[in-house]
């Protein structure tokens, strides 16, 4: 063809549009998102956690981190104690004289930067592996995908304390053993959408353009195979808190004077039996909240996502 | 015309959904005679595979039957009871679905599925089920039924599905078959096979068949009757050969205009201009009114339905043939 | 009668000679007699050694306790005390073998079959008590055995209070009285030991009545079992120091100035500082609030009553003293430390690490790091120069402070094996003079003084921080008494029904 | 049989796109477990599908080739080697006369961009979550056919072109029709300014009066950029309208070829004769059905000789063993049976 | 198959042969087991010579050279801490741990399926929603938590069940197992609920979606048309349906029974592999630890095989050899 050719007035007639409004897709999601009750709710708690903890250093009464301002001699004191300089111990204290509603504001924030740090590393490691595999197929996808059994196959403890070992302790070490035990999940989710993506005819339209491999990979099969991720990942920030719990359980998890939630229900979980119940409950209830309220909203999400149960 | 065995009046299906209501069958009427071939076509999305789920009582949520009748051998299908209507479909009344690949369960055997539908209307032992269902696959021309009878539907091609399903739908020799689009997956030699043998097997044993399609083609060289949907309703109907040779609904004549044929070649094709209207926001009096060259301020006004001719008759305000009063 | 008992801790194996830790000695008591057993008190008693005496500074001559037999019904001679110490440091695959308590036997001399005669190779007042701990086998039965013939149950034959029947690894091991026993014949017939290593459920197991004893009783529910009316609870202070050490190497880890940038020189290498510390540490306060009252403070190497206690080291708690000793030192405002530790070690040692690292910043420390690390890991960099300063426990076996000192404090010579312990590279010539002396004297009184005073010179010089002697807890459903040991064994023995 | 294919294409036009026995296998290498068990007496099961099997075509400027044939033929497979998406297995490939192995980088690119394909499925052909602006400037812009600040224009100007109204640029595919979303298919593949558009079955999710309008937008863009297609389709009346030369194929192989108006009047090969006498047409009225016989073989075991013969009714005893070769019998029509032999 | 079961093997050898190299680089950069294994007052004689004793005084490639060199006889050496064999250790641990997992599978599955069935076919329903929520509870707490609570309530107070231990065992088939005798069910029931809670949350989740996508499918209709009846329909069609992504997650599940197993053994002092496999890592005991590995890699290899074949068997359209 000619360049420049004048553009011609086609003679089939304009097509009436296929619906009276744009709507954009969020909008779309959004608004069956919304349709909910329960998951409006959840995504609230949500919110209020997440800006707790954001913020717990400025409405904390107290930094539990600082060893100056907790005292042993405030150990184990009942919800609404009140100790000798007059501070006011609304939940109590823990074995260490932390305040525990301080300790519990400072910990949701490890626990959440913990959880979804480690989840979006793990997912952006996991996808880019994932699509790898299914994109090239054949020799490089079984070859990724014996590393990622390999992966999966390993217990999480040793991989824990190999890395508490090697690396020594801390929230970030914390995140990278939970990175290692995480990606292949998402690498398995990602590589199965991706292989039914790879399939579809849009893609082989980006091949006969003569588009980039990255360029398909990345801005073209990536998108497509991000809503079931998205889906996973919240469940896996959820998992992730809680194998974070049980890493401290197990005295594997992050720097005693840093607490967690799931440190602090660990720490907590050896006064249960003596009636200190309040130094494991609330934590266990604000984990539990917090987790909960993730997984309404990952359901919910998983719901409005999947074409085949929109109506 | 004998006694009709189906009589659909005013049926009305809605499906209830978020963005509204969608009126996907808005009021059809037709009899079916014992028989009798009756052609279904319409553009995609006008409601014939509803119409067909209807009359089988298998609308799911949210979608609801909000009035009408359908009457079978006499008898109310709307608001009948469950298990009435369990023991009508596949004994009474079978169905044959558009894809032949989604409509076997892939994990079942086939020997499994045909056995399941002898049984769950007669009480034999699972000898003679097995023996019946044999029968059966060898009926509809599938080879050495013996051994294909413990395969499993992947290992068939989708014209021998097409055919188990055929199959099951002729098993307890069903007073009517509704053929949803039965050969639209198909190539046309299979396609021809399968219409082969349909039409024998009801010229064998007086079975109805209403035939869903939108090949208009394919309805011209098989049907009795023809009945046009547009925006879920019945626009035209009548005896296939004469609508199609004189179609009295502009919308037929737009569907049989656009269609290349022979004489056609290389010139441009005629087109229905617009779109079919969404079922959520018909247009108010006839549906077709806003793609229709005919139309006028008389189109405003919901259509009737008229008699053109002998057996036939259109929903329109200026229909293409001479109006007979009925 | 039967008793069931819920151990925190499971044996290696029913080999005695395998492992030389706590728990295979304690499940070997029950099957096994030595030559010497501790008391309840710590005390070391004559068993199946009647009697002994020093022939010369190298020559010990024992009589041995006649008319004892073996579960087979064979008698007891000399000849099985030589089969089990001459086996004592072969035991293949040993991780812990009993080599260091028959090291300095040289000979030993069967006078007749109920009289020994050992040699040393050098002088050592220790010496009986360390032959006296190795647990004796029949040399009939035993000869040419392997562990894994005492685990099967095979060659499990010794002189003790109880038979073995079976043992079940991870889960239980199951006695029988031995009622030819020639000591004092054990109240319970059939004996249980199960092993529950988490500590909630070994209390719950308690509380539900699937055992009736318990040992390692979290210090945690001791307040609360002490309320409850169904069980007993029962305290003995053990010999084992929980200690800080700082680290006095030139490139210790852990020590910055208060700018984060490195200090000039290691401020532990100064003794005030060191002193400064141990000032600073409430040991009533530690182990009222974070052991529950479970401990005994002590600024000594042994607990009271133990050989080598000087009553004048004194737990001293004076934070304005400590920084007045910091300010001298140089450093009126501190420095930059980390304090390091165990958690899963000994009890609550996680907590007692966070005590500590608050108590250090309250006496004019700037704590940059307090971590707690499993032991697993911990133990390997406290070998490698890791940590700055950090937290240690010693089981003492020895029966008394010198060995003890000697090897957490002598300046560290390979050759002389000595200060084996003294990873945190102490040296101080007057202290090492002073215990070489010590652990040379035969006679109990002068060697208590010389212990006693060597101690008084390393611990004053902040060669080590003692924190205190752990209390070990047992507790009982009620019916059931228990004799508290302060060897941290649980023995059947020691169970009584309550009067 | 080549001879006189080349002839043709030496004649006076470069064909613009030319393949020479392409065949394309599907098929899996025994990977070392296969090895292993083949060599302790294991059947190893290796089935290799010959999708496209030894097929010659040549393609003239400016021309539209139908591609008929039954579903599993090979047809979609013939159509994305042409159009770059798929390697071939083997066989000769020229595009303006040079072939793919002396392609440098450069002619590989124009060789792929020359050549662009149009869907089934207008669905699953575009990009859902893309909006109609990128789907169809995309490729332009990488290339550096517009620049990022004339993408709007550019892409405005094609969706004109395609009979679209520029405002939904920034709508994403679903929010069109069927229709709709076939022409931003043909825009995307226009961005390119390719020569020849290969259409795999473009109208055959299309509802009868859609399918009209992309017919004749495809005719008129013909008119327009005087592009060449191969139009891939099992509708024998959609080809008839719109081809200058159909070819058959059956089981990866092409039986027949023909200019469009002689195959019609007087199909030669048995398989192009039943298939067209299958075929329903409207205004016929009622009649019989007399069903072509026997199963269609399956491409991984097809039957030897020539692949049609267990369903032809004049099949002799050469057609079981001997692969019939295709073959002038006539002024460019050429045909793949042992009859012609015979007479 | 042959070829499957073949490309397994060798796989599983090249991932035996990985861990094993993990392993012995990993506990090693972790400390050394001697320091464990000795008392604190062992002197530094006794140290070199538990080392000595150990084999670890070698250069790491030495000691792995020589583990390569049994293991290929089928040694895998002897525990460090036990001085038993340490298959024969993992062995004799096995079929505690595998009664408890088969226990809580089998839980999960009775209870998990079934309310999947129900949440699934009446999607909004206060049932659906209260199932859910439960299952959702289900998986938010830490294992070691609700193991706890459920010993405070079932044996603490209500002293229902005993908290802790296995009961006595019996013989079904040759195999010694507590759920021969009513001690040894007893014993098992609290740590199989509380190792069943996970997996049951997942099944309920599971089969809820499979059904949700199952139910609006074409053939669930076609059988309706056919005059089934709904019982049949819900039991043979969608179950069967819904049954094979159910056993794959199951398959993957189940080897991460054993690693949950390590949490609930560890607090229902449960004589299994995972209370083994934590004592043995927190003793660095290497030669445990890497036939554990090996033994556990085996069992996943071995379960993921089974699973297929099921997968196949359920699914006729898999084919085996599909199956990388
Ligand atoms: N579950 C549903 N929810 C909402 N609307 C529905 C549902 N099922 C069908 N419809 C609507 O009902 C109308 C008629 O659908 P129907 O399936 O009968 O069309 P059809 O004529 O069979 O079309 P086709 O030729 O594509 O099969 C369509 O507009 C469709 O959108
Ligand atoms: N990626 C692939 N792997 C294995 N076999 C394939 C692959 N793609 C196609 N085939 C096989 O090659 C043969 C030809 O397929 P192709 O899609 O070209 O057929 P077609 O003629 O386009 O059919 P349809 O009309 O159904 O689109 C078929 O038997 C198909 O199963
Ligand atoms: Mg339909
Ligand atoms: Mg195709």
């Amino acid at each position: 063809m000619t360049e420049g050719a004048k553009p011609i007035t086609t003679k089939s007639p304009p097509l009436a549009p296929a619906q009276a409004k744009a709507e954009n897709w969020f909008r779309v999601v959004w608004t069956d998102f919304t349709a909910s009750r329960a998951a409006v709710a959840a995504l609230g708690v949500c919110i209020v956690m997440l800006i707790a903890a954001i913020l717990a250093p400025l409405i904390a009464p107290q930094n539990p981190y600082d060893l100056m301002e907790i005292s042993m001699f405030d150990a184990r004191l009942a919800p609404g104690a009140v100790n000798p300089e007059g501070f006011h111990f609304l939940l109590g204290t823990d074995g260490q004289g932390r305040d525990m509603l301080s300790a519990m504001l400072y910990g949701l924030r490890t626990s959440l930067f913990v959880g979804v740090l480690s989840g979006i590393i793990a997912i952006a490691v996991g996808v880019a592996f994932g699509l790898t595999a299914a994109y090239w197929g054949g020799m490089v996808d079984t070859v990724m995908m014996r590393v990622v059994d390999f992966m999966l196959g390993f217990p999480t403890i040793l991989v824990a304390l190999m890395l508490l070992a090697i690396l020594g302790q801390g929230v970030d070490k914390v995140i990278f053993a939970l990175v290692m035990v995480q990606w292949a999940y998402f690498a398995r989710a990602v590589r199965g959408t991706a292989l039914v993506e790879r399939g579809k005819e849009y893609v082989e339209a980006a091949i006969s353009l003569d588009l980039s491999h990255a360029r398909i990979v990345f801005s073209h099969l990536l998108p497509n195979c991000l809503p079931p991720v998205i889906v996973i990942g919240t469940m896996q920030v959820a998992s992730a808190i809680s194998t974070e719990a049980t890493l401290s359980f197990l005295g594997l998890g992050l720097p005693i004077t840093e607490p967690s939630l799931g440190l602090l229900i660990a720490n907590g979980f050896n006064y249960l039996l003596s009636g200190l119940y309040w130094i494991s409950v609330f934590p266990g209830l604000l984990l539990l909240v917090v987790i909960f309220s993730i997984n309404i909203v990952g359901d919910r999400l998983r719901d409005v996502l999947n074409p085949r149960l929109q109506r | 015309m004998a006694e009709p065995l189906l009589s659909i009046r005013d049926l009305h299906t809605h499906f209830d959904t978020k963005a509204g209501i969608v009126k996907a069958v808005n009021g059809v009427s037709f009899d079916v005679a014992p028989g009798e071939i009756l052609g279904l076509v319409g553009e995609s999305g006008s409601g014939k595979s509803i119409t067909g789920f209807s009359i089988l009582g298998l609308i799911q949520q949210p979608g609801r039957i909000v009035g009408g009748s359908i009457r079978f051998a006499g008898e109310e299908l709307v608001g009948a009871e469950t298990t009435r209507l369990r023991q009508l479909r596949g004994r009474d009344i079978a169905m044959i679905f558009q894809d032949p690949m989604m409509t076997l369960n892939p994990v079942l055997r086939i020997d499994t599925q045909i056995v399941e539908a002898i049984l769950a209307h007669e009480n034999v032992g699972r000898a003679v089920a097995l023996g019946r269902a044999r029968d059966a696959l060898a009926k509809v021309g599938i080879p050495s039924p013996e051994e294909r009878l413990k395969a499993y539907p992947h290992q068939f091609s989708g014209g021998m599905r097409q055919r188990v399903a055929i199959a099951i739908a002729l098993l307890h020799r069903p007073r009517l078959i509704i053929c949803d689009e039965p050969t639209t997956a198909l190539d046309v030699t299979i396609q021809a096979q399968i219409i082969h043998e349909m039409r024998l097997l009801c010229q064998e044993q007086g079975t109805a068949l209403i035939w869903i399609t939108h090949d208009l083609a394919v309805v011209d060289s098989l049907a009795d009757r023809l009945c046009v949907m547009y925006a879920g309703r019945i626009v035209e109907q009548g005896p296939a050969g004469a609508v199609i040779a004189e179609p009295a609904h502009p919308y037929t004549r737009g569907l049989i205009d656009s269609i290349p044929s022979r004489n056609s070649r290389g010139a441009r094709l005629k087109q229905i201009p617009g779109m079919a209207p969404s079922p959520l926001a018909l247009p108010a009096g006839c549906p077709f009114r806003p793609r229709c060259s005919y139309a006028d301020d008389a189109c405003l006004n919901e259509p009737s339905s008229i008699g053109v001719g002998a057996g036939r008759d259109a929903r329109c305000v200026h229909p293409l043939v001479a109006r007979v009063p009925a | 009668a039967d008793l069931t008992m819920g151990f925190s801790s499971e044996q290696q194996s029913i080999d005695p000679l395998f492992s030389r830790t706590g728990p295979n000695q304690t499940a070997a008591a029950h099957i096994f007699d030595r030559l010497m057993e501790r008391d309840e008190k710590g005390i070391f008693q004559p068993s199946l050694a009647e009697s002994w005496k020093n022939v010369d500074p190298t020559t010990w001559e024992v009589k041995l306790r006649q008319n004892v037999k073996f579960h087979d019904g064979s008698p007891f001679t000399a000849e099985d005390v030589v089969f089990s110490i001459e086996r004592a440091p072969k035991v293949p695959n040993s991780p812990a073998s009993f080599e260091s308590y028959v090291r300095s036997i040289k000979a030993m001399q069967v006078v007749d079959p109920y009289t020994l005669r050992f040699t040393s190779t050098t002088p050592d007042p220790t010496f009986m008590q360390n032959v006296g701990g190795v647990f004796i086998i029949s040399k009939k039965v035993a000869e040419n055995a392997t562990s894994a013939d005492f685990n099967s149950g095979k060659v499990a034959i010794g002189t003790g209070p109880y038979k073995f029947v079976s043992w079940t690894p991870g889960d239980r091991m199951q006695l029988l009285r031995n009622d030819a026993y020639w000591g004092p014949k054990p109240e319970w017939e059939k004996v249980t030991i199960r092993y529950i290593s988490n500590d909630p459920a070994r209390v719950a197991a308690l509380l539900s009545g699937a055992v009736d004893v318990i040992n390692e009783v979290p210090p945690t529910d001791i307040p609360t079992l002490k309320k409850d009316k169904r069980v007993n609870v029962i305290n003995a202070a053990s010999i084992r120091l929980i200690y800080i050490v700082l680290n006095q190497r030139d490139d210790a880890p852990g020590i910055a100035g208060l700018d984060g940038k490195p200090l000039p020189k290691n401020p532990y290498q100064d003794a005030r500082v060191r002193q400064a510390i141990s000032l600073m540490i409430d040991r009533a306060g530690i182990v009222d609030k974070v052991l529950f009252g479970q401990g005994v403070p002590t600024n000594n190497q042994v607990p009271e009553g133990i050989l080598g206690y000087n009553p004048d080291l004194k737990p001293k708690y004076d934070v304005a003293a400590a920084k007045k000793l910091l300010a001298d030192a140089g450093y009126p405002k501190g420095f930059s430390m980390t304090i390091s530790g165990s958690n899963d070690r000994f009890l609550l040692d996680g907590d007692l690490v966070q005590g500590i690292g608050q108590l250090l910043a309250r006496g004019g420390l700037k704590v940059a790091k307090v971590e707690a690390l499993p032991y697993s890991v911990f133990s390997k960099a406290a070998g490698e120069n890791g940590y700055g300063a950090w937290i240690f426990s010693n089981g003492n076996s020895a029966g008394e402070a010198g060995r003890g000192l000697e090897s957490m404090l002598h300046t560290y010579d390979k050759d002389r094996k000595l200060g084996s312990l003294n990873r945190h590279s102490y040296s101080n010539q007057v202290f090492d003079k002073a215990i070489d002396a010590a652990l040379d004297e035969f006679d109990d009184a002068k060697r208590w003084k010389l212990q006693a005073d060597a101690a008084a010179i390393a611990i004053n010089d902040g060669g080590m921080i003692p924190l205190y002697h752990q209390a070990v807890t047992w507790a009982t459903r009620k019916g059931f008494s228990y004799a508290g040991r302060r060897d941290e064994a649980t023995l059947a023995m020691s169970t009584k029904t309550a009067k | 049989m080549t001879a006189a294919m080349h002839a043709r294409s030496t004649a006076d036009v470069t064909p613009i796109v030319e393949v020479r026995a392409i065949s394309k296998r599907f098929t899996r290498k025994p990977d070392l477990a296969e090895r292993i068990a083949g060599a302790l007496g294991a059947r190893v099961d290796l089935r290799t599908v010959h999708a496209v099997d030894d097929v010659d075509l040549a393609i003239l400027p400016g021309e539209v080739v139908g591609l008929v044939g039954e579903s599993g033929c090979g047809k979609s497979t013939l159509g994305r080697m042409i159009a770059g998406i798929l390697p071939k297995s083997g066989g000769e490939f020229f595009h303006e006369g040079v072939e793919s192995a002396a392609w440098t980088p450069l002619q590989r690119h124009a060789a792929v961009l020359a050549v662009q394909m149009i869907f089934q499925d207008p669905m699953s052909s575009l990009n859902p979550r893309k909006k109609v602006r990128d789907i169809i400037g995309e490729a332009a812009v990488v290339h550096g056919m517009t620049s990022r600040a004339a993408q709007g224009d550019y892409v405005a100007d094609l969706m004109r072109k395609v009979g679209l109204d520029p405002a939904y640029m920034r709508r994403y595919p679903h929010q069109f029709s069927g229709g709709q979303r076939q022409r931003i298919g043909i825009a995307r593949a226009l961005a390119v300014k390719p020569r020849f558009l290969v259409c795999d079955e473009a109208v055959a999710a299309l509802d009868v009066s859609i399918q009209a309008q992309v017919l004749n937008l495809f005719m008129d863009l013909r008119q327009e950029f005087n592009l060449t297609y191969l139009f891939i389709s099992h509708d024998l009346g959609v080809v008839e309208h719109l081809s200058d030369r159909v070819a058959i194929m059956y089981l990866g192989r092409i039986v027949e070829m023909a200019p469009t108006e002689a195959l019609y009047a007087a199909p030669n090969h048995p398989y192009t004769k039943a298939l067209l006498e299958e075929v329903p047409r409207i205004g016929a009225g009622k009649r019989t059905f007399a069903p072509v016989r026997g199963e269609i073989p399956s491409p991984v075991a097809p039957p030897p000789g020539c692949h049609f013969h267990p369903r032809c009714p004049f099949a002799m005893d050469r057609c079981k063993t001997v692969r019939p070769v295709l073959r002038a019998i006539g002024s460019g029509r050429w045909s793949a049976c042992h009859l012609n032999d015979a007479t | 198959m042959l070829v499957f079961i073949i490309r397994r093997l060798m796989q599983s050898a090249l991932v035996l042969f990985a861990v094993s190299v993990v392993v012995f680089v990993g506990i090693y950069a972790i400390g050394n087991p001697a320091d464990i294994l000795l008392p604190d007052d062992a002197t530094e004689q006794e140290r070199d010579h538990a080392i000595a004793n150990l084999g670890l005084d070698k250069p790491l490639p030495v000691q792995y050279g020589i583990f390569l060199g049994n293991a290929v006889q089928g040694d895998l050496g002897s525990s460090f801490v036990f001085n038993i064999p340490s298959i024969d250790l993992i062995l004799s641990r096995m079929p505690a741990t595998l009664e408890l997992a088969f226990c809580a599978l089998v839980v999960a599955l009775v209870l998990g399926i079934p309310l999947g069935l129900l949440a699934g076919l009446r999607p909004g329903s206060l049932l659906d929603r209260t199932i859910v929520t439960g299952s959702i509870l289900g998986f938010s707490l830490p294992n070691f938590w609700q193991g706890l609570m459920l010993i405070m309530i079932f044996s603490v107070t209500l002293g229902w069940v005993p908290s802790s231990g296995r009961g006595e065992t019996g013989s079904i088939f040759g195999l010694e197992t507590s759920l021969a005798t009513w001690d040894g069910i007893h014993h098992l029931l609290l740590p199989a609920i509380n190792l069943s809670l996970f997996k049951l949350s997942l099944l309920i989740r599971l089969t809820r979606a499979g059904v949700r996508e199952t139910m609006p499918l074409d053939f669930i209709t076609f059988a309706r048309a056919k005059g089934l009846s709904e019982t049949r329909i819900v039991g043979v069609h969608v179950l069967k349906t819904i049954l094979v992504p159910i056993i794959t997650v199951l398959g993957m599940e189940l080897g991460s029974v054993i690693a949950f197993a390590t949490v609930t053994e560890t607090i229902f002092a449960w004589p299994g592999m995972g209370k083994l496999i934590i004592d043995s890592i927190n003793h660095l005991d290497r030669p445990v630890v890497v036939a554990y590995l090996m033994v556990v890699t085996l069992m996943f290899i071995l379960i993921n095989l089974v699973v297929d074949v099921l997968y196949s068997i359920l699914d006729p359209r898999v084919r085996l050899q599909g199956i990388a």
